[in-house]
């Protein structure tokens, strides 16, 4: 029914979608995986309307359409359901919901608040969802904030008449594991009424959810794989062009940790609505996973090691010392490195070239009496990008204009180079493709060797039994189990899952 | 003796300091030809005429520009060669504007300035006498600065003692409250000396009255929003124990007005300062007891004037006594009796000054305390 | 592409532009002892917009600047016959401590720039009116002479103010470019949070970059008190917009991070530009006001860099 | 959860306590502080202001900023002034015509001040501070510097008239405020601009036309800044070129201490009520209580910091420029 017939996009200096062909059959659930870069989002971009193609025709049940603006796609039935985050948190569920479409309820200019409430209603019920459409959105779980971006999307059922194209680009990103399959019950039931886009880098999802897979190469769908047929390795190989390390996670590369020293101590460490009780120690070489759901208390151990957040109670020791102030300048100069999740907002400014931000958390080493040797500073800038083999015309290129993955090496080589063997990893592959992917596995590893101690966040649940040695299993603030894992005998998912919920 | 017989008595006697006025102009002027242009550029031809002023929402300023006008039409202009240099309040831009324009002009020019504040009357002045223009001023002057030290360049300094014609209003107001009750004074921006000047002539005049209490003091800004403001406040802390207010100038007593009008009071002795049109209906129809008019067309007119025929050659500053350079300029005092008559001489028909007549309505030298 | 490469200069092509056009109308203009004589009188404002482009850079606003250059008039002034040159080390000093209460209520007390420098302004305000006992002052010209004489004289037939405000540009430049903190006020205004989560602490940063702005009106205010050899609580009103509107048409947009010390020179020399070309286009008194809102419309449509506003608020 | 309720409910109920403890301290200090007629001057002085700062409260909750409404003020009352008396010069002839006129002016201005931010992209701090110049100048233009007095008696029954111990200009602000209560809560653009401020990116992806909202936005603010060049108009009488004086800061100071937050999406109409009568009761009760004019600037910014302190929800901010 939804049809792309060779459909181009050019931007200046990129060929971004070369002759791209792309069918999507009445109730079926396509999967779209790709590097980053390969032309996904701009796919989509094109799908749902906020780009118009170059070259190539769109058409619906064999009508040719056009659209200027995503409003007008979804006059054809196509929603887009976004990344985490996309609804407007200080307005109600409802407004979220009806956002640009109130015009239903409007009777003499005047909102019938009533009726959209009932409306609401009854798309919350489509996903089985059971709270207040008066809800303003800030209170919802992150969960339940993507089950209302679906609800949203869902609204099209009543606006138009023809099928419904929905696209959902990596919706399982902040989900905890049963809460995406939730979310995939919910969507194999919605099949009666819609067809999917389903975007994901967790390949195993992509697999377990999609009729048919198509794969993304520099621009070009590369292959279309039936669900049946599909291979994680075989779509893999296609993605990247190569073979993908059997050792993904370089468990070959694991060694045993020094368990004489201890880089950090937690005992019984309380951050009041939080966490509590968190006791632990980190030694060099290690890898320290903390697992749990979103809002178990992970990232706020995180921030307090960092120093961004101070405990009531317990001590925290840092190379023996115990900490009483806590300041993020303080944990820096204890050696602590911190490598956040959202990566464009936190992790690199946007703005600023390869080499400031890589002395940004150690100016002072690049500096006498507060000026700055800049000279030297980009020597260690070239001297890392070669060595992380950072994708850069030159160390004077902002780094918001990186890729995602030589982002996160421009980040990891800030705390490298500065000589920090602490380091706090939130989230350190979200977003990342596979090849990106691989050389961060490489580069924990090799700061392993070279005796720092990491904390791990990890973005799926296979990562981090294939990364540490050590797994913690946190649920509402306290920890449940303490998993060890050498090679060859870590846990399995089915272990954690079962303490995290 | 009513006010505008008072003015006739005065300019006769101008007349006749005038004839000596321009003798002695013109004599220096061919003095000045005789020791040929080397010694000094006395004459400039065809100097550019301009008014620096702080802005045009005041009705104050509007007077002083229709005199510049004024006198620019009556050199056979049209009243656009007068150029305007608007301040908006600020000094930075006052003189960078002088400086522009002695730039534009090459120096060939004729200024008539108030500096907005009276620390930059020096910069402005100096700048002109580097580029050998002429400059009359008004009002804010530091008492450090006098023209005199400039030779030709810095031609005049006017500016009004407003002490004394200040008292006489207040005396006029504490009259009126029957020499007994309270009054309140709303005041000038705090900073500006005229304000200064006007309250401490209440603070004369109070002397003389010991039954009536100046119950406060506050600066209004001379601006009707805050008047009114502050006015209101003061009903509150004081209610009836206000029996008189003494407003710094009539924008000031326009904002009282409506403040005591809201509250349903119409007969509360009110005076105020400037004698703008509107004020002098206000005071015709006894709602405001007194104003003072210090002829702001004239003075607009005449500073432009005689910054003009200095540039001119048509006198020459150095040579005039120093009363001729630092001068008081005229005060009239506008009563509900002489209202009527006052604006029908000065404001319906304005009078056609003789722009020649520097000093005639001025009223002696400066004198610093 | 060519024209991406181009944006960048936008600030100084405007600027030439616009001397071209004055110029071409009125050849009195491009003389040499004109241009020198302009750009020396604008210095107080361009020292106060320096200050400025800090808080600006940072993503705030400092509205206190004219207040704090008020005070400093009045206090060189009254300071000036006991302390003599030292006065200026108590303007320095006062300019930076107001800066330094900005920063603070603005980053610890969490009261946005805007209103929490228009209050701590009304402080200044009140402190620059009680100082001098409501009245304008003026300094001894033997006096003014032998302390600060050299501010504002003379050399090789240009001003000395050009000179004060050229030492400040280039040590301003410096901090920006050269030195920790420099690079310091650059992530915090392009990327807070980063700035955060590398260590830095940014709020004391902010506070200096509060402290710098307030110093720096501070010396704008002395820089004018002298010139103009007296002080007043109102001496330097109307500073404060022309200041803000230096650094936004010098291509500092609010939203931080982008532009700098160099653009606010433009940008101060751009509205010196403007406003005396109203003399020279002979704009009738009453339109210059509208005449200048237009210009400045058009300057600052020419000068911001679009391509670093993510979103146009 | 009970413990956020509680600090959800006392950060949404800090600005009015905050006024109630002002009213408190000057009431103690001067009990002629409340007094029907003194709540009434303070009603009187606030209406303009009201009538302004519910203007860009809408621009505010959206994100932006507008800084034009000195000029746009200035404009419409001097219009005003001139169609007033060329139409008749009383409201019972056809000059009333002038009062709607006003108030399409304001919404004119307000739709070109739109424009330029939107269609020229540029920022709107930017954009209506140079609008505010271009409006001052042009009323300056029209005017010609002079006053234009408004002596209407009925039109002056803004003020004059007092129904209940208050002017009828107020009871004609409470109208107003009512219609910007209704807006902000039961139309699509009110909630559209909530929209806008909480996430704009997310807005416009989810099918709003965030441009038009916008300018809409600007436009409906120049009405309200309209309006209140009528109130301003009607409490002295004069339109002038300086009418929209002093309103700028004040309007935005009090739209901040009223706990609307200026990067978008929270606070509304009736935060600035309270925050304009705080800024109000803080100008009157200083006057009342005879605090001297020199220290009254410090004592308001002081004051003004400690409202915002107590009224800001710190919790939910991450950082604040």
């Amino acid at each position: 029914m939804y049809k792309l017939n060779k459909v181009d996009k050019k931007f200046p200096g990129v060929h971004a979608l070369k002759a791209v062909d792309f069918t999507i059959g009445r109730g079926e659930i396509v999967g779209l995986v790709g590097e980053n870069g390969a032309g996904k989002s701009t796919l989509m971009k094109v799908i749902y309307g906020a780009y118009q193609p170059d070259g190539g025709t769109i058409t619906i049940d064999g009508t040719a359409v056009r659209f200027a603006n995503p409003r007008q796609a979804m006059a054809h039935g196509i929603g887009m359901v976004f990344q985490e985050q996309s609804l407007i948190t200080n307005l109600t569920v409802m407004e979220n919901i009806f956002l640009g479409f109130e015009k239903q309820f409007v009777k003499f200019g005047v909102i019938d608040w009533k009726a959209m409430a009932e409306a609401a209603r009854r798309q919350l019920a489509k996903v089985k969802l059971d709270i207040d459409p008066a809800t303003v959105t800030s209170n919802l779980s992150f969960a339940q904030r993507q089950l209302v971006e679906l609800a949203k999307v869902l609204t099209l059922e009543e606006r138009i008449d023809g099928d419904l194209v929905i696209l959902l680009d990596e919706p399982t990103s902040v989900l905890a594991r049963e809460e995406v399959e939730l979310l995939f019950r919910l969507v194999r039931e919605l099949t009666s009424r819609a067809s999917f886009i389903f975007v994901s880098h967790r390949m195993d999802e992509v697999l377990e959810l999609s009729d048919r897979i198509y794969v993304m190469k520099d621009g070009a769908v590369v292959d279309v794989v039936t669900h049946d047929e599909a291979n994680i390795d075989k779509i893999q190989h296609k993605m990247v062009g190569r073979d993908v390390d059997k050792e993904y996670y370089r468990e070959q590369l694991q060694k045993p940790y020094d368990a004489e020293r201890v880089l950090v101590g937690f005992d019984k460490v309380s951050v009041p609505g939080k966490y509590s009780d968190v006791s632990f120690d980190l030694h060099p070489g290690e890898v320290l996973c903390l697992v749990g759901t979103e809002g178990s208390g992970r990232e706020c151990i995180l921030r307090t090691i960092f120093g961004l957040e101070k405990p009531s109670a317990g001590t925290v020791r840092m190379k023996g010392g115990v900490q009483t102030t806590f300041k993020a300048r303080r944990a820096v100069e204890n050696g602590v490195g911190y490598v956040p999740r959202e990566r464009k907002v936190e992790g690199i400014v946007g703005g600023m070239n390869v080499y400031e931000n890589m002395t940004l958390s150690q100016m002072k080493n690049y500096a006498s009496g507060g000026i700055l040797r800049i000279r030297e500073e980009k020597e260690l800038a070239r001297k890392w990008v070669d060595r992380l083999a950072i994708k850069t015309p030159s160390v004077f290129k902002d780094c918001g204009g990186l890729s995602g993955g030589n982002q996160q090496k421009v980040v990891l080589a800030k705390w490298r180079s500065g000589g920090s063997d602490i380091i706090l990893l939130d989230h350190p592959t979200r977003g990342l493709d596979i090849g990106a992917k691989e050389d961060v596995y490489d580069m924990i590893r090799e700061m392993c060797d070279a005796g720092a101690g990491i904390i791990l966040v990890a973005d799926t649940l296979e990562e981090a039994i294939g990364l540490s040695h050590t797994i913690l299993v946190l649920k509402d603030g306290e920890v449940q189990k303490s998993f060890r894992g050498e090679p060859g005998n870590k846990p399995s998912l089915f272990d954690l899952v079962h303490y995290m919920t | 003796m009513s006010f505008i017989k008072k003015h006739i008595e005065q300019e006769k006697l101008n007349r006749r300091n005038f004839l000596f006025a321009s003798a002695a102009g013109l004599g220096s002027f061919a003095a000045a030809g005789m020791f040929g242009p080397g010694m000094a550029r006395a004459a400039i031809t065809d100097p550019t005429i301009a008014w620096s002023y702080r802005n045009r929402t005041n009705p104050y300023w509007n007077e002083i520009v229709s005199g510049g006008e004024a006198f620019v039409q009556s050199l056979g202009m049209s009243k656009d060669a007068l150029t305007h240099l608007i301040n908006e309040g600020s000094s930075e831009k006052a003189l960078a504007d002088v400086k522009a324009l002695l730039a534009r002009t090459n120096g060939q020019l004729a200024l008539a300035i108030d500096t907005n504040d009276a620390p930059n009357c020096r910069p402005v002045v100096e700048a002109v006498a580097e580029a050998g223009g002429y400059v009359s001023t008004i009002w804010n002057k530091t008492d450090d600065l006098h023209p005199w030290d400039f030779g030709d360049n810095y031609v005049s300094h006017m500016t009004w003692s407003d002490e004394k014609p200040a008292e006489e209003t207040a005396r006029i107001l504490l009259e009126a409250m029957g020499g007994k009750g309270g009054v309140v004074h709303l005041g000038g921006i705090a900073s500006n000396n005229p304000a200064i000047e006007r309250l401490q002539g209440l603070r004369n005049a109070l002397v003389d009255y010991p039954d009536v209490e100046l119950l406060a003091a506050e600066p209004a800004d001379w601006d009707t929003q805050k008047a009114n403001q502050v006015m209101s406040g003061f009903l509150t802390r004081f209610g009836d124990e206000i029996t008189g207010v003494h407003c710094a100038n009539d924008t000031i007593a326009y904002g009282v007005i409506e403040a005591l009008r809201a509250e349903g009071i119409e007969d509360m002795p009110i005076v105020s300062y400037d004698g703008n049109p509107q004020a002098v209906q206000l005071v015709a129809e006894r709602k405001i007891l007194a104003t003072v008019f210090t002829n702001p067309h004239w003075g607009g007119g005449i500073t432009a004037s005689l910054a003009y025929h200095a540039a001119t050659g048509a006198f020459k500053p150095s040579e005039e006594p120093n009363e001729h350079r630092e001068f008081y300029g005229p005060t009239i005092m506008v009563t509900p009796e002489d209202a009527a008559e006052f604006k029908a001489s000065y404001l319906d028909s304005v009078p056609s000054y003789d722009w020649a007549d520097f000093w005639g309505p001025t009223n002696g030298q400066i004198q610093y305390k | 592409m060519s024209l991406d490469r181009i944006k960048p200069h936008l600030p100084w092509i405007t600027l030439l532009v616009l001397v071209a056009i004055v110029g071409g109308a009125d050849s009195n203009f491009l003389k040499p002892h004109n241009l020198i004589s302009m750009v020396a009188d604008i210095m107080p404002l361009f020292i106060m917009a320096l200050g400025m482009t800090f808080a600006i850079y940072i993503g705030g606003i400092d509205l206190s600047a004219q207040s704090v250059a008020n005070m400093t008039t009045v206090i060189a002034t009254v300071a000036l016959p006991t302390l003599g040159i030292s006065a200026a080390v108590v303007c320095v000093v006062a300019g930076l401590a107001f800066g330094m209460v900005s920063g603070f209520i603005t980053t610890r007390l969490l009261v946005p720039s805007f209103v929490s420098t228009l209050a701590v302004g009304g402080v200044a305000y009140s402190l620059a009116q009680y100082l001098s006992g409501q009245r304008a002052l003026y300094m001894d010209a033997t006096l003014r002479d032998g302390s600060f004489g050299w501010m504002v004289g003379k050399s090789f037939g240009i001003p000395h103010e050009i000179f004060v405000g050229g030492v400040l540009l280039l040590a301003m430049l410096f901090l920006q470019t050269r030195t920790t903190f420099g690079r310091a006020l650059k992530a915090v205004g392009a990327g807070e949070l980063a700035a955060v989560a590398s260590g830095l602490n940014v709020t004391r940063i902010k506070v200096m970059a509060f402290a710098l702005s307030g110093m720096l009106a501070a010396i704008a205010g002395l820089l004018f008190s002298v010139k103009l050899s007296g002080g007043s609580p109102t001496l330097a009103n109307g500073f404060l917009l022309p200041a803000i509107v230096a650094v936004l048409v010098g291509g500092t947009p609010l939203t931080g991070g982008v532009g700098g010390v160099v653009n606010t020179l433009i940008g101060t020399l751009i509205v010196a530009v403007i406003r005396s070309s109203m003399l020279y286009f002979e704009i009738d008194a009453t339109m210059q006001q509208m005449v200048f809102g237009i210009i400045l419309i058009a300057a600052i449509a020419m000068t911001i860099d679009r391509s670093k506003l993510r979103i146009v608020k | 959860m009970n413990g956020i309720l509680k600090r959800e409910a006392l950060v949404k109920w800090a600005p009015l306590i905050v006024l109630l403890v002002l009213i408190l301290l000057f009431t103690v200090l001067e009990p002629r502080f409340f007094s029907v007629r003194n709540l009434a001057r303070i009603a009187i002085s606030s209406t303009p202001a009201l009538m302004v700062a519910l203007g860009v409260t809408f621009i505010i909750i959206m994100g932006s900023i507008d800084l034009s409404m000195e000029g746009t003020v200035s404009v419409t009352a001097v219009v005003f002034a001139f169609a007033f008396l060329a139409l008749g010069g009383t409201v019972l002839s056809w000059a009333w015509l002038a009062l709607p006129l006003a108030i399409l002016v304001g919404a004119v201005v307000g739709f070109i001040n739109g424009l330029v931010h939107v269609k020229l992209r540029i920022p709107s701090f930017m954009a209506s501070l140079a609008m505010g110049f271009v409006g001052t100048g042009f009323a300056l233009l029209l005017t010609g510097g002079d006053r234009i007095r408004v002596e209407d008696e009925v039109f002056r029954g803004l003020l004059t008239e007092r129904w209940l111990g208050f002017p009828v200009m107020v009871y004609v602000a409470a109208l107003f405020l009512l219609i910007g209560w209704f807006i902000q809560a039961k139309t699509t653009l009110g909630r559209n601009f909530y929209a806008v401020g909480g996430g704009e990116e997310l807005a416009h992806a989810s099918g709003l036309n965030v441009n038009r909202v916008r300018i809409l936005g600007f436009t409906l603010a120049g009405m309200f800044y309209a309006v209140g060049a009528l109130m301003a108009v009607g409490r002295i009488g004069i339109a002038e070129t300086a009418t929209g004086n002093n309103f700028m800061f004040m309007s935005i100071t009090s739209v901040v201490v009223g706990g609307t937050a200026l990067w978008g999406g929270i606070g509304g109409v009736w935060n600035t009520l309270v925050g304009v009568l705080i800024v109000n009761v803080i100008g009157n009760g200083m006057v009342v209580i005879g605090l001297p004019g020199y220290v009254q600037d410090a004592v308001l910014g002081l004051l003004v910091i400690v409202a915002v302190v107590l009224s800001t929800d710190r919790k939910s901010i991450s950082f604040v420029k």
